[in-house]
């Protein structure tokens, strides 16, 4: 098997990730659709360190994780708060950014 | 290198600064050093265009008591000035109109009901309003700013200095306009005012947006060939030497551009509509500010940047601008007759003489062009002084109706009289400064077109009936209601109107010291072009009664 | 001396400039500065006349450099003054009448309270006018032409409280604009054809340019005198410009300005000799308007308007007689100087009358009145005489002479002419003895006014008769003395030029002719207001009356041709400026406006949308990217 | 034989072929689940498998350290946060699956199946044949060799992650932690309160009175039946979570009262209004987050 599939996984799961942003409605559902997109980058990442031989690429989706973490800290307090004055999780909900 | 040009520019602008500075005008008092501060600055640079239009040799260089600073190192930008015959008369004219203005529109920017803080009352209720403590210093200041903006671009001698100034003129214009309404507008005034100003605004941004691309594309095209500057002798030597040489389509376009522009401005027929808005809604004083100065600079430019930078396309589409110019003579004196409303009637009146203005500009004779200069003139001193008495008669009556006056002759001689000095002065009547440029503008057009030039003269007959049809409606007859108890001439508007009567007959009589000041840049201006006059069939050798004792 | 030519203009300039600016404190006296201003200039013209009459013939003519006016290169306007023995005769007319007429009007306008601006505007009208005719290039006479044009129009309209006058001030100022455009144009054509429109060296070029364009220049020219003579087809102020006071019909209708177009006519002799085309259109104006002006003149009722009638008719002799060229010039201008007299006499007499009938001036109201103005009827009666041509007055010769002229032009034209003119005689003399007849003989037909009282009439002051009896002594000696040796003639004919004609008639069957119509009208007048009671309201009359009383149906016609369909195009524009052109401009704006509206309705706030045109944006621009790279 | 799974270079080892096919359906099948799941936990819950199943794709590419950080940091730490959220906004509630944006899912849908596409058409277009295993770079272990990386070319964006990490944990604390710009009222205030103004002077009523069976989420009933929202726990409320009385309950009680009043023959008028709601005291809505506090 070549080690190619691997990237395709990565991409087919990014879509879904994606996907899922634009069609679920419930906030916490959302952010998880985002760190799904944010794993699928990093298998990409830690196949192309191996295609590649150095480890740089796995360096790299440390980082991404690390940031993946603080955003998913300040994400969910987000919500929390939008939460407690709202009483919805719904992102449609919150559609004063406009006009 | 004198800084004379520069400090006749700075004066005025400072003036504004200090003006808009002033305390704020509660008071009658405070108010009236406002005004007193704003007239003093005028009259100071009345002084000094006056120095510069007197220091201007004739027949020394085209562009004198030049001086240039770098601005945009870059792109070849310059802060340069520089001042040919026609430059100076027209910053002259203007410099001398602004104090006029102002002592004219003395009262205009009071406020409505003085309240305790001077402000509010029926019109701190409408819409864009300038209302307020500072509603004097601002209408001031404001004034005064046009007169910096002006006189710099009639001094500019670079091509993106003047875009600038040409533009910047909108901001403030745009406030006097919509800011400080005639009164007598009646109830919806103020939506009709913000439409106005608005109006005054688009249009012209239109033309500039036109313009500055032209600009850019001057410059770029100019680049290839290696003259990177903004400078308007170097570009027109360069032209006129063929170190520049555009191509023909490149050549129209860019003139196009600017001609669009100064058309706007000016304005030409068909892209007058804005003008009647903005003189019927604005006061008297502001209207006169539009239509004889800042116009007149649409006019100016297209002698000293169309004509100059563009002597080709200049002269492939002088015809078709001859016939632009020929409609508007006739339709803007046609609608002068149809108006109902004073102000839009003088405002159809400009129309038309911008028209003979424009006319004299692209018949390319050395008459027409001097005609033309002489025009820009004359036409600002006259209807500056039949607009401000117009506006002195609406002051009184609150009306801009021509049907809510009659009999005013009965009541107020003297404004009658010199209503009426105004109107002949509009219908170009021999002996006033008008008949000159306009008959000069019309023999430079039928020497070259004698069509065109036999046409124009129905202007002539036109004239007649919408200035004395005016007249007759408000002045003469039955005396009419609210009429009655209409006070004459206060001292005051006497001095506004003294002045402009007297140079209106100086200039009808002895129009040398224009003539000789403006004919040697015509001619420069001509020879930019390669156009000399036709000659006459059979020319005779006195060619006048002239020196024969 | 010549130093003198400009003082000419000056003084009556300078006091209409006085009381215009003086203000109230010049009420009190303000009429007698301007009346001795008036003969001041009058004096001077004296004073050249004798310096003139010093010189021999080819000498006298002298020009006054003043200034250069308008000088662009190639374009050279002077203000410089000629003065030659038209321009002289012409100077003498007009101060000399004017000063007479400003006598007059120093009791004629005794009660009203504008009398000081009335003279201001008199003194300028006599600045404009000599300007006028003292002008050394067509541009200085455009300025006196449209000068006297402003003069009447502030006469016409004075009393501006009546619609009826300042309509008839802007009628008159309006179709006057349309002569002058002719002028302008005709200036252009000179300044193109010679580079100049000086007198001199149009006149010297003259005969080196094409007939069609001298044909051009003439046409023009004749369009100007129409307007400012009321010569068909611009006659149409004439009549309505006795709104103005009687003194202004007197100097400005009927003595000096109106007949600038005579004067304009014979000063361009050069041009017309070599224009025959235009010479013809010449002869045929003056030969309509002559007979125009007479039938009119039968009609009216109101003795200004008869008056004005005849003038017109007048004119329209001197205008034929100008036509004839060569053969009628002096005589042109002859007629045009007894006309000056006699018929500001007539209009003086007018004045007289009205001001003693509370100022009555339907003649159909009068009558009967020779017992109690008799200075007025006397010099009136004198007038009449003179203008009908009865022989040893001064209309018999000048009137003769042009029939003769007219004759002598020789040919079928000169018959028709002569003819015509003859016509014109008879009805001239049945009009005038109409207007004498209905108003100082008959009984009594006088009116109470609206106050109910009939008018007791009452001889005007010395001020008004004094300037009516030395005009009556122009009326009766003027034409004997011009025509004795034809003094006139030979006075003139440096400038004019002079050659016989060859008439078909010998003169003194011609002079027969004339005084056998001249009999005739007096005849038929005699017969219908004499013998036969005159009806106070007058009778329906025939359709030609019926034309006549409203001047030809010029009005009616006027109105169809030009003022209606001119307002309705006025307002058609009016429409389109705001619907048409600012319609569309507001419809663009309105058009962008709804766009954006619409475009705005993207940003609906929901933050899927955002993300997914956020999604959409990446995958277009990768797509993009990867396209670029692949091709 | 993770680390010998990472030798291959141009093709793996049936092993591990065999191991990415059972994964990667499992992490598909996951992200899938995650994407369709009407509730947010069984998403996490998905989601959480997926992640697991990618942890040991990692080690299967040589990148043990990654994988074990997977584990721990993301489905141990960062998951529980969210089922923690998933609580706190409610276990139960659904997302109703109507879309109301029009025709949102449709695009979504489109962009989603075109941006694959676009990644597939890359990644084959790319020449990915020859792979240069990991062997040499984790010759002294992946660890030590990460940690070189990360010391020494890679520490200046490790200085910046860890500074970013704090600044996230204070935001998050601000955005949560809310100042009390008043003393918090005391039992005494409150009594006060409710007495001044006359709204319910006892204490809220327990739940679960004259319920069938006892439970928080079951409102009391009022004499005359209705069930009484207060007596349900505020944040259960806001949830939307309180179980309904069933209608027969109300109806029975209905029909004994009734009984009752013939029994003792009452007029009408002074029955009692069947089922007729009580006024509620609340509101539900105008619920401040406050007293959900105290």
């Amino acid at each position: 098997m070549n080690p190619v599939n691997y990237l395709y996984l990565a991409a087919l799961l990014f879509t879904i990730g994606a996907a899922g942003v634009l069609v679920r409605r419930n906030a916490i559902v959302l952010f998880m659709c985002v760190e799904l997109m944010l794993n699928a980058s990093n298998l990409a990442l830690v196949t192309f360190s191996r295609l590649h031989g150095t480890l740089d690429g796995q360096v790299i989706a440390f980082f991404t994780m690390v940031v993946a973490a603080a955003e998913v800290v300040v994400g969910l307090a987000i919500i929390v708060s939008i939460f407690r004055t709202r009483h919805s999780a719904s992102v449609d909900d919150s559609n004063l950014m406009k006009l | 290198m004198s800084a004379l040009l520069t400090a006749t520019c700075v004066v005025p602008a400072a003036g504004a600064v200090l003006t808009a500075a002033l305390p704020a005008g509660s008071t009658e008092a405070r108010r009236r050093t406002t005004k007193a501060v704003a007239l003093g600055v005028s009259a100071v640079a009345l002084v000094l265009a006056a120095v510069v239009a007197a220091r201007f040799d004739p027949h020394g260089a085209r562009y004198q008591l030049t001086e240039s600073y770098s601005w945009i190192r870059s792109f070849g930008i310059t802060f340069s000035l520089g001042v040919d015959g026609i430059g100076a008369v027209l910053a002259l004219l203007t410099a001398v109109l602004v104090p006029v203005v102002i002592l004219a529109s003395w009262h205009d920017a009071d406020p409505v009901a003085p309240g305790p803080d001077g402000a509010g009352g029926a019109d701190g209720s409408e819409a864009g309003t300038i209302e307020g403590k500072r509603r004097t210093q601002g209408f001031f200041a404001l004034i005064l700013a046009v007169e910096a903006m002006v006189i710099v671009s009639f001094y500019a001698t670079d091509v993106f200095l003047f875009y600038v100034f040409f533009e910047a003129m909108l901001i403030p214009m745009y406030f006097l306009i919509g800011g400080f309404g005639d009164r007598a507008g009646g109830p919806e005034s103020a939506r009709q005012r913000s439409y106005a100003a608005v109006k005054f605004l688009l249009y012209n941004l239109l033309g500039g947006l036109v313009m500055l691309a032209a600009v850019i594309g001057l410059y770029v095209l100019a680049q290839d060939q290696g003259v990177a500057t903004f400078d308007l002798r170097t570009l027109t030597d360069a032209v006129a030497d063929g170190r520049l040489q555009l191509s023909g389509t490149a050549d129209k376009a860019l003139f196009l551009g600017f001609f669009f522009a100064f058309a706007v401005k000016a304005p030409l027929w068909p892209l007058h509509t804005w003008l009647p808005n903005a003189m019927g809604e604005a006061t008297a004083g502001t209207a006169v500010l539009i239509t004889a100065v800042v116009d007149k600079v649409g006019t100016f430019a297209m002698l000293r940047f169309c004509l100059g930078l563009f002597p080709d396309a200049s002269r492939t589409f002088a015809p078709a601008i001859l016939v632009l110019s020929l409609v508007g003579i006739v339709y803007g004196a046609l609608l002068a007759i149809g108006q109902k409303d004073i102000k839009r009637l003088v405002a159809y009146a400009s129309i038309s003489h911008f028209g003979f203005i424009i006319m004299g500009i692209f018949a390319l004779t050395s008459q027409g062009q001097s005609g033309a200069t002489l025009y820009m003139v004359n036409h600002g001193i006259s209807t500056a002084a039949w607009m401000l008495v117009a506006g002195f008669l609406i002051s009184r009556r609150g009306s801009r109706l021509i049907a809510d006056y009659g009999g005013v002759q009965k009541v107020a001689p003297v404004l009658a009289g010199t209503f009426l000095i105004g109107g002949l002065a509009t219908l170009s009547l021999p002996g006033l400064a008008p008949f000159v440029s306009e008959f000069l503008v019309l023999v430079g057009t039928f020497t070259r077109y004698p069509a065109v030039g036999i046409v124009a003269t129905f202007g002539i007959v036109l004239a007649a009936l919408y200035a004395l049809l005016l007249y007759q409606r408000t002045m003469t007859g039955p005396v009419k209601e609210g009429v009655r108890a209409m006070p004459d001439l206060k001292a005051r508007e006497l001095a506004v109107v003294a002045p402009l009567v007297a140079l209106t007959v100086l200039l009808g009589v002895y129009p040398r010291p224009l003539t000789d000041l403006v004919n040697p840049s015509v001619d420069a201006t001509l020879s930019q072009v390669h156009r000399t006059d036709p000659a006459p069939v059979h020319p005779v050798a006195a060619s006048s009664g002239g020196e024969r004792k | 001396m010549n130093s003198l030519i400009p003082l000419l203009v000056a003084a009556p300039l300078a006091g209409a400039a006085l009381l215009l600016l003086g203000g109230r404190a010049l009420d009190r006296f303000g009429h007698w500065l301007a009346t001795a201003l008036a003969a001041l200039s009058f004096g001077f013209g004296l004073a050249l006349f004798s310096d003139m009459l010093g010189r021999e013939a080819e000498h006298r003519a002298v020009t006054k450099h003043l200034f250069s006016w308008v000088p662009v290169n190639g374009f050279q306007a002077d203000v410089a003054f000629r003065l030659d023995q038209l321009s002289m005769t012409f100077v003498l007319l007009i101060t000399g009448v004017g000063t007479l007429i400003h006598l007059y009007s120093v009791g004629y306008m005794a009660h009203d309270e504008r009398r000081r601006r009335f003279f201001a505007y008199l003194n300028l009208f006599l600045a404009a006018m000599l300007l006028l005719v003292i002008a050394d290039n067509y541009l200085l006479l455009y300025v006196g032409w449209e000068g006297v044009g402003l003069a009447s129009y502030l006469l016409i309209g004075f009393w501006q409280h009546k619609p009826s006058a300042a309509t008839a001030a802007k009628k008159a100022f309006v179709v006057n604009r349309v002569g002058d455009m002719g002028l302008s144009i005709a200036i252009m054509l000179m300044f193109a054809e010679f580079g100049s429109f000086a007198f001199t060296p149009v006149f010297d070029g003259a005969h080196e340019a094409s007939e069609g364009k001298l044909t051009a220049i003439g046409l023009m020219l004749l369009l100007a005198a129409c307007g400012k003579s009321a010569q068909v087809p611009l006659q149409s102020w004439l009549g309505d410009a006795m709104e103005g006071p009687t003194p202004v019909s007197a100097l400005i209708h009927a003595a000096t300005m109106v007949t600038a177009g005579v004067y304009l006519i014979t000063r361009s002799s050069a041009i017309f000799n070599l224009a025959p085309d235009a010479r013809t259109a010449v002869v045929v104006v003056g030969a309509v308007t002559l007979l125009f002006g007479a039938v009119v003149g039968c009609a009216k009722d109101d003795i200004k308007k008869a008056l004005a009638g005849s003038t017109m008719s007048q004119i329209g002799y001197m205008v034929l007689a100008a036509g004839l060229g060569p053969i009628g010039y002096a005589f042109a201008i002859m007629h045009l100087v007894t006309h000056g007299f006699f018929k500001a006499g007539l209009f003086l007499g007018a004045g007289s009358v009205m001001h003693g009938m509370n100022d009555e001036v339907n003649m159909r109201h009068y009558g009967g009145l020779w017992r109690h103005m008799k200075v007025t009827f006397v010099t009136f009666g004198l007038g009449y005489l003179a203008i009908i041509g009865f022989p040893g007055l001064s209309g018999f010769f000048s009137k003769d002479r042009i029939i003769e002229a007219a004759f002598a032009k020789g040919g079928t034209e000169g018959w028709i002419l002569g003819l015509c003119a003859l016509v014109g005689a008879a009805v001239t003399a049945f009009y005038m003895t109409r207007v004498m007849v209905l108003t100082f003989f008959g009984e009594k037909r006088w009116q109470p006014d609206e106050s109910g009282e009939l008018p007791h009439p009452h001889e005007s002051p010395r001020t008004m008769t004094i300037p009516m009896v030395l005009l009556s002594f122009g009326s009766v000696f003027a034409g004997g003395l011009f025509a004795f040796h034809d003094s006139f003639l030979t006075w003139l004919e440096p400038v004019t030029g002079h050659s016989e004609g060859d008439s078909p008639l010998s003169s003194w069957t011609v002079t027969g002719l004339t005084t056998a119509c001249m009999l005739a009208g007096v005849g038929l007048a005699y017969l219908m207001y004499w013998r036969s009671p005159v009806p106070v309201v007058p009778p329906v009359g025939s359709p030609l009356t019926r034309a006549a009383r409203r001047d030809l149906l010029q009005d009616d016609i006027n109105h169809a041709v030009l003022v209606r369909p001119g307002s309705a195009l006025t307002a058609t524009l009016v429409w389109f400026d705001s619907r048409g052109l600012d319609g569309f401009v507001n419809g663009l704006a309105a058009t962008i406006g709804g766009l954006s509206g619409r475009l705005r309705r993207i940003q609906n706030g929901f933050v899927r949308s955002y993300a997914l045109s956020m999604f959409g944006g990446t995958l277009v621009l990768v797509a993009s990217t990867l396209l670029m790279r692949s091709v | 034989m993770i680390a010998g799974l990472a030798e291959a270079t141009g093709t793996t080892s049936t092993g591990e072929a065999v191991q990415f096919w059972v994964l990667a359906v499992v992490a598909v099948g996951g992200a899938l689940g995650m994407l369709l799941m009407r509730k947010a936990v069984h998403s996490a819950l998905c989601l959480a498998a997926t992640m697991l199943a990618l942890a040991v794709c990692y080690m299967a590419q040589g990148a043990v350290f990654l994988g074990v950080v997977q584990i721990v940091v993301y489905t141990g730490a960062i998951m529980m946060l969210f089922l923690f959220v998933v609580m706190l906004v409610g276990v139960t509630s659904e997302d109703s699956l109507k879309e109301q944006l029009k025709g949102q899912r449709f695009a979504a849908a489109l962009c989603g199946l075109g941006f694959g596409v676009l990644l597939v058409a890359g990644i084959a277009n790319a020449k990915l044949d020859h792979f240069t295993g990991l062997s040499e770079a984790n010759a002294e272990g992946n660890v030590p060799g990460l940690a070189r990386l990360i010391f020494t070319r890679y520490v200046w964006a490790f200085e910046v992650t860890g500074a970013l990490l704090i600044t996230a944990a204070i935001g998050a604390m601000v955005l949560t932690h809310r100042e009390h710009v008043k003393a918090p009222k005391t039992q005494r205030e409150l009594a006060a309160q409710r007495v001044r103004d006359n709204l319910q002077v006892p204490p809220l009523p327990a739940p679960g009175v004259y319920a069938r069976h006892n439970a928080v989420d079951v409102p009391a009933l009022l004499p005359d039946g209705s069930p009484a929202e207060l007596s349900v726990n505020a944040t259960l409320r806001e949830r939307g979570q309180v179980r309904d009385v069933s209608e027969d309950m109300q109806r029975r009680m209905a029909e004994l009262e009734n009984a009752t009043a013939d029994w003792l023959g009452r007029a009408s008028s002074e029955r009692p209004v069947v089922a007729a709601p009580r006024r509620s005291l609340e509101p539900a809505g105008n619920h401040e987050p406050e007293e959900g506090e105290q």
